[in-house]
């Protein structure tokens, strides 16, 4: 076997499995077989770093959070306090899986289940070297907006299940966010595929390498519209309306409790590495670094980008308050998505000039990259004035008075 | 081998979207009925992966397991009936003889039609010809679409607003 | 045409994470507004002002560490101050300015547990919260430091209080004051310039001047409704006359300005135990009273200024051991009053925000 | 520098008073009693009047006075840093005061509080319920008497809640 002969192969795991895959044909087997076993292969692969990721997540988002919060994180369980997920699985195991007694049974005990099926499915598509992709579908990106919008329905099952009124409350929220968002979201990525000329994952980040550049340099307004709005599609401070602890409690899943909780809390966290997984193939070269992945495996290229992204959902979490339902809701459909609109209108006007007058990419691409970084800079400060409190009546700071000061009220007329 | 697949997946999710259909009639729960239709959405999707067509499974997914359900659970959420039970009412007879009617048709079309049979098409990009096509044959359809869209959009508005 | 939507009812509380305790509101809602809101209370009562009219007038101190528990300090204060006036006690000057210090670093404490709070109500992710509850850890220090004890005090005693500060109290205490400052302009770049918090507070919850006064709504409440009333300048008690301070007062009366009156509070308390130390004179620290003193007969109606408000004792004596009534004027409870109003037309989110602007602490709530 | 709030002799508030003729009862050193149905008038009277301005109400609080309740309301004014107090009694088998809630709306949750813990009603107030304790609540623990009442009745639950759903049935009567 010359699978494990030189480690350069590693750099890339597409390479083994293409090993093992001639392997097989050559020891006969049909086409179908090697398929499904093959498949099977990137499965395992994908459910493992799932696995991990949301237990090191947890660990992660924790140990962050308490840093951001002056204080230690978890840090008693292992060494710093890594086996601090597993001493909470098992907590949560032991713990007696409540059920309320009105509770819708099946669709209560199935949505913590379900839920995972989107958010497994999301990395099947994910390009995380050369030819380690298990899917490349040529509708990459718009089958994870389907994935992002069926878990939409799964949350709502959770929550009307649990015949509660809070859950309903934030069952209710999560719909009418979730539908308020995947607008500036779908639009956003429209500019992202226009600009790469095709909607498969693998394209997109083979576009990047061949033009040398990440697509964050072309599509900064895309970046920014793409991060905030799968903040709020992830239910994650500063739009984590759906579960508002401090309003509806935990919202959709507080009648959760044991494991199927744990669930939730997991696929929070491994949703929130998938966004991360496609915010770093979309706008950062997934495992391509400008060559660096010579020199250091792609894919580990790449879980460092997915681990970057992933701190910044951490530090919005650990640092901003949370909207209030209307003002998301405003804040998707008046900024959001019109500045999705101007983007996407501005990429086809590239992209139209672009291929119509035949320029050369070494031209016209840096001009792209300055005219959208100037266009986003304007539009943001634009909106910022147009949508901040420019009305401001009164001054932040209150006076400060020296004596008691009480007026009387003006004598009646009557 | 390779057809063996493509069969067991089309019979697999066939009896998916018919299960799911099925069920979606038989439940008596609305909501349970609504989920019932997402799984025969998805099913559907699921054949027309079998049939090559990535673009649309993917938009089928994303459009009617997405948002059209959202739509109805929103409709059923509105509804002003404490219990939200599929009760039977005095249609009960007349949609039994209708929905038998429409199954005789099709089941009559479908066994008389000379059908044929189309080639394995490939997993290219559909959505580029579907977008060529919708915006140069197609694209008077197209814009009407869209006007109707709007159309139906500032009708909704406009039943929103109060006074 | 309207869509016609079921109210719902729900009750927010007892068990709530932004209750600030066991308080309950029970509100009808249309979608996410409230139509009603009634608020119920009493899961905390433990009826001390029953229990104090068998206790003699010094047993009756450690009551009033536990109604307000996040401000014992005042509790103690405003009850000895009371019955100081009613049996006609001199407390040593030493002790006026102890007091003194004690109850401004007690009101830092609360009102940065307040603002913390307030910040998590609003939806931060705690991080403000740790960041106050690392100040009032100070405090609370100096305070164990002080007295042995962190929350429940019991420090003051009629004619004074019950220990001299140690030594090494004063040195801490001036590492502090020099340090809050900083760590308050810190607080101000994350919280006061932050959009979010900006939008989820201005203009929610706004109560008038006139209604405030009204509604007796005291303390930050009144000062954050524009009206300039301090008890501290108003009706200056114990040594509070020798300092100069400002009172800070809002413009609008809605969460943000209570907000920030309590932000600028605590800056003015800061300078207040500047000049504190500054003055402290040396001496005794506590009047020698009786254990079971008599006070004469007759009625007092006292008050402080309480982190929370307006902190009243109405004391009546019948010359025995025993008061014969001891009524506590309790901001928190009288903050409410005008909840209903305030949080009827809101969403559910703007009221969690209102009710944490009031700062009430169900412990004297309910008493 | 600020000077203390002045305290109005009962004296000084009679005199005011005189516009709501038959009101005051009697005056001592540092309140008046008043007339328990001319409450409202003058508690209006003080709220209104320009030379008092009562629109701060301190608080009230209710006293057993073995023969009597007594309502004790302590006003004061923010502008002219004044306070004053009125008390008004009521009857000790049957005692009822009319609610001044309409005049200060701080009165109201101080009024239900007096209603549940002393028992003092307080008519015209608009939403008069127990607050601290729950409806069922055998008595009023404020009250001198309480610890004996008369007929037998001992203070605290008669038995285990579940045992006894009248007890509980206040609590889900909707309000």
């Amino acid at each position: 076997m010359s699978l494990l002969a030189n480690w350069y192969d590693f750099r890339d795991l597409g390479n083994p499995v293409a090993r093992l895959i001639e392997a097989l044909q050559d020891a006969g087997l049909s086409g179908g077989w090697i398929y499904a076993i093959s498949g099977l292969l990137g499965a395992i692969g994908i459910l493992s770093f799932v696995g991990v990721a949301a237990v090191i997540n947890i660990w992660i988002e924790r140990r962050l959070i308490g840093r951001i919060q002056v204080r230690r994180g978890p840090n008693r369980v292992g060494p710093f306090g890594l086996l601090q997920p597993v001493a909470d699985a098992i907590k949560l195991i032991q713990k007696e899986a409540l059920q309320p007694d009105n509770a819708d049974g099946i669709m209560f005990t199935l949505a913590p289940i379900v839920i995972f099926i989107p958010a497994i499915l999301a990395f099947s598509v994910l390009p995380w070297g050369e030819h380690m992709v298990l899917a490349d579908l040529n509708v990459g990106v718009l089958f994870l907006l389907a994935l992002s919008s069926t878990t939409t329905i799964i949350i709502f099952m959770a929550g009307y299940a649990s015949n509660n009124k809070y859950a309903i409350l934030g069952s209710m929220r999560v719909i009418a966010m979730l539908i308020s968002y995947e607008l500036p979201v779908v639009l956003a990525l429209l500019g992202v595929v226009l600009f790469a000329g095709t909607m498969s994952l693998t394209g997109i980040v083979s576009f990047q390498e061949t033009y040398w550049s990440w697509l964050i340099f072309f599509q900064p307004l895309a970046f920014l519209i793409f991060l905030l709005g799968s903040t709020a599609e992830l239910n994650r401070t500063p739009a984590d309306i759906a579960e508002a602890e401090s309003e509806i409690v935990a919202g959709f899943h507080i009648e959760y409790s044991g494991m199927k909780f744990g669930l939730f809390y997991a696929v929070e966290l491994v949703n929130t590495v998938a966004v991360s997984a496609i915010i770093a193939s979309l706008f950062f070269g997934g495992w391509w670094t400008y060559g660096l992945e010579e020199f250091i495996p792609g894919w580990i290229l790449f879980i460092g980008k997915i681990y970057s992204i992933y701190f910044i959902f951490i530090w919005f979490r650990g640092t901003l308050p949370r909207f209030r339902v209307d003002q998301l809701m405003a804040f998707a459909w008046k900024v959001l998505l019109p500045l999705a609109l101007i983007n996407a209108m501005m990429v086809a006007l590239e992209i139209f000039i672009w291929t119509e007058y035949e320029i050369s990419a070494g031209i016209v691409l840096p001009i792209f990259a300055v005219v959208n970084f100037a266009l986003a800079g304007v539009l943001i400060v634009g909106f910022g004035r147009v949508m901040s409190r420019t009305m401001e009546r009164f001054p932040k700071l209150p006076r400060l008075v020296k004596d008691i000061d009480v007026p009387l009220p003006e004598p009646s007329t009557a | 081998m390779d057809d063996l697949g493509v069969v067991i997946a089309f019979w697999a999710l066939a009896a998916m979207t018919i299960g799911a259909a099925a069920m979606l009639i038989l439940v008596r729960n609305l909501m349970h009925a609504i989920l019932f239709l997402i799984l025969s959405f998805v099913g559907v999707a699921g054949l027309y992966i079998t049939l090559s067509a990535d673009f649309v499974a993917v938009a089928q997914v994303l459009i009617y397991a997405g948002a059209i359900s959202v739509l109805m659970i929103f409709a059923v959420m509105l509804t002003p009936l404490s219990e939200r039970d599929n009760s039977g009412n005095f249609l009960q007879l007349p949609a039994l003889v209708l929905s038998g009617l429409v199954i005789a048709g099709v089941t009559f079309v479908a066994l008389e039609t000379e059908w044929r049979e189309a080639g394995r098409g490939s997993f290219d990009t559909t959505a580029a010809e579907i977008g060529e096509a919708l915006l140069s044959p197609f694209v008077l359809p197209f814009e009407i679409a869209s006007v109707l869209l709007v159309a139906a959009m500032i009708g909704a508005i406009v039943i929103v607003r109060d006074d | 045409m309207a869509i016609k939507t079921e109210p719902l009812v729900v009750n927010i509380g007892p068990q709530h994470p932004s209750t600030h305790g066991v308080f309950r509101m029970r509100v009808t809602l249309d979608g996410e507004l409230i139509t009603d809101a009634e608020m119920v209370i009493g899961y905390l009562h433990r009826s001390m002002e029953k229990l104090a009219e068998e206790r003699t007038w010094t047993q009756n101190i450690p009551f009033t560490d536990r109604m307000d528990y996040l401000a014992a300090m005042t509790g103690n204060f405003a009850y000895c101050i009371t019955v100081e006036k009613l049996a006609g006690i001199e407390v040593p000057e030493r002790a006026e300015y102890l007091r003194v210090i004690f109850a401004e670093l007690q009101r830092i404490a609360s009102h940065a547990m307040a603002n913390g709070t307030f910040v998590n109500d609003c939806g931060a992710w705690q991080t403000p919260l740790f960041y106050m509850f690392r100040e009032r850890e100070k405090i609370l220090d100096l305070f164990e430091m002080t007295c042995g004890a962190r929350l429940t005090l019991n420090y003051m005693r009629i004619g004074g209080v019950a220990f001299d500060i140690p030594d090494e109290f004063l040195p801490q205490l001036q590492l502090l004051v020099d340090e809050l400052p900083d760590r308050f302009d810190e607080y101000d770049q994350l919280l006061v310039d932050n959009e979010i918090l900006l939008m989820r507070s201005r203009d929610i919850g706004i109560i008038s001047a006139e209604d405030a006064m009204n509604a007796s709504l005291s303390g930050p409440m009144l000062r954050g409704s524009g009206v300039a009333w301090d008890v501290r300048k108003g009706d200056p008690y114990g040594v509070y006359d020798r300092f100069d301070f400002e009172i800070p007062v809002g413009h609008t009366g809605d969460c943000f300005d209570r907000f920030m009156v309590r932000m600028a509070e605590v800056r003015q308390s800061l300078s207040i135990i500047k000049q504190a130390m500054e003055q402290l004179p040396p001496g005794n620290h506590c009047a020698e009273v009786p254990l079971n003193f008599r006070p004469p007969e007759g009625e007092i109606y006292c008050r402080i200024e309480s982190p929370k408000g307006e902190l009243g004792y109405y004391l009546i004596s019948d010359g025995s051991p025993f008061p014969f009534r001891f009524h506590v004027r309790s901001p928190s409870l009288i903050n409410l009053s005008a909840l209903k109003e305030m949080v009827v037309g809101q969403t559910v989110a703007d009221a969690i925000v209102t009710l944490g602007s009031i700062d009430i602490n169900v412990g004297e709530v309910d008493r | 520098m600020a000077t203390a709030t002045r305290l109005l002799s009962g004296e000084d508030v009679a005199k005011r008073l005189e516009a709501v003729p038959g009101a005051v009862v009697e005056t001592a050193e540092d309140w008046v009693t008043l007339a328990p149905e001319k409450l409202v008038e003058a508690a209006r009277f003080l709220h209104d009047d320009r030379d008092t301005d009562g629109r701060f109400l301190n608080g009230v609080s209710g006293v057993d006075r073995y023969d009597y309740f007594e309502v004790v309301y302590h006003i004061s004014s923010l502008a002219h840093n004044h306070t004053l107090v009125l008390k008004v009694r009521a009857d000790h088998d049957e005692p009822e005061v009319s609610s001044v809630s309409g005049v200060w709306r701080g009165a109201h949750l101080q009024e239900r509080e007096i209603f549940d813990l002393l028992g003092v009603r307080f008519s015209g107030h608009p939403n008069l319920k127990r607050m601290f304790l729950w409806e069922g609540f055998p008595g009023h623990p404020l009250r001198k008497d309480f610890m004996g009442l008369p007929g037998g009745v001992s203070p605290g639950l008669k038995r285990f809640p579940k045992e006894d759903p009248e007890q509980w049935a206040g609590e889900f009567r909707g309000n």
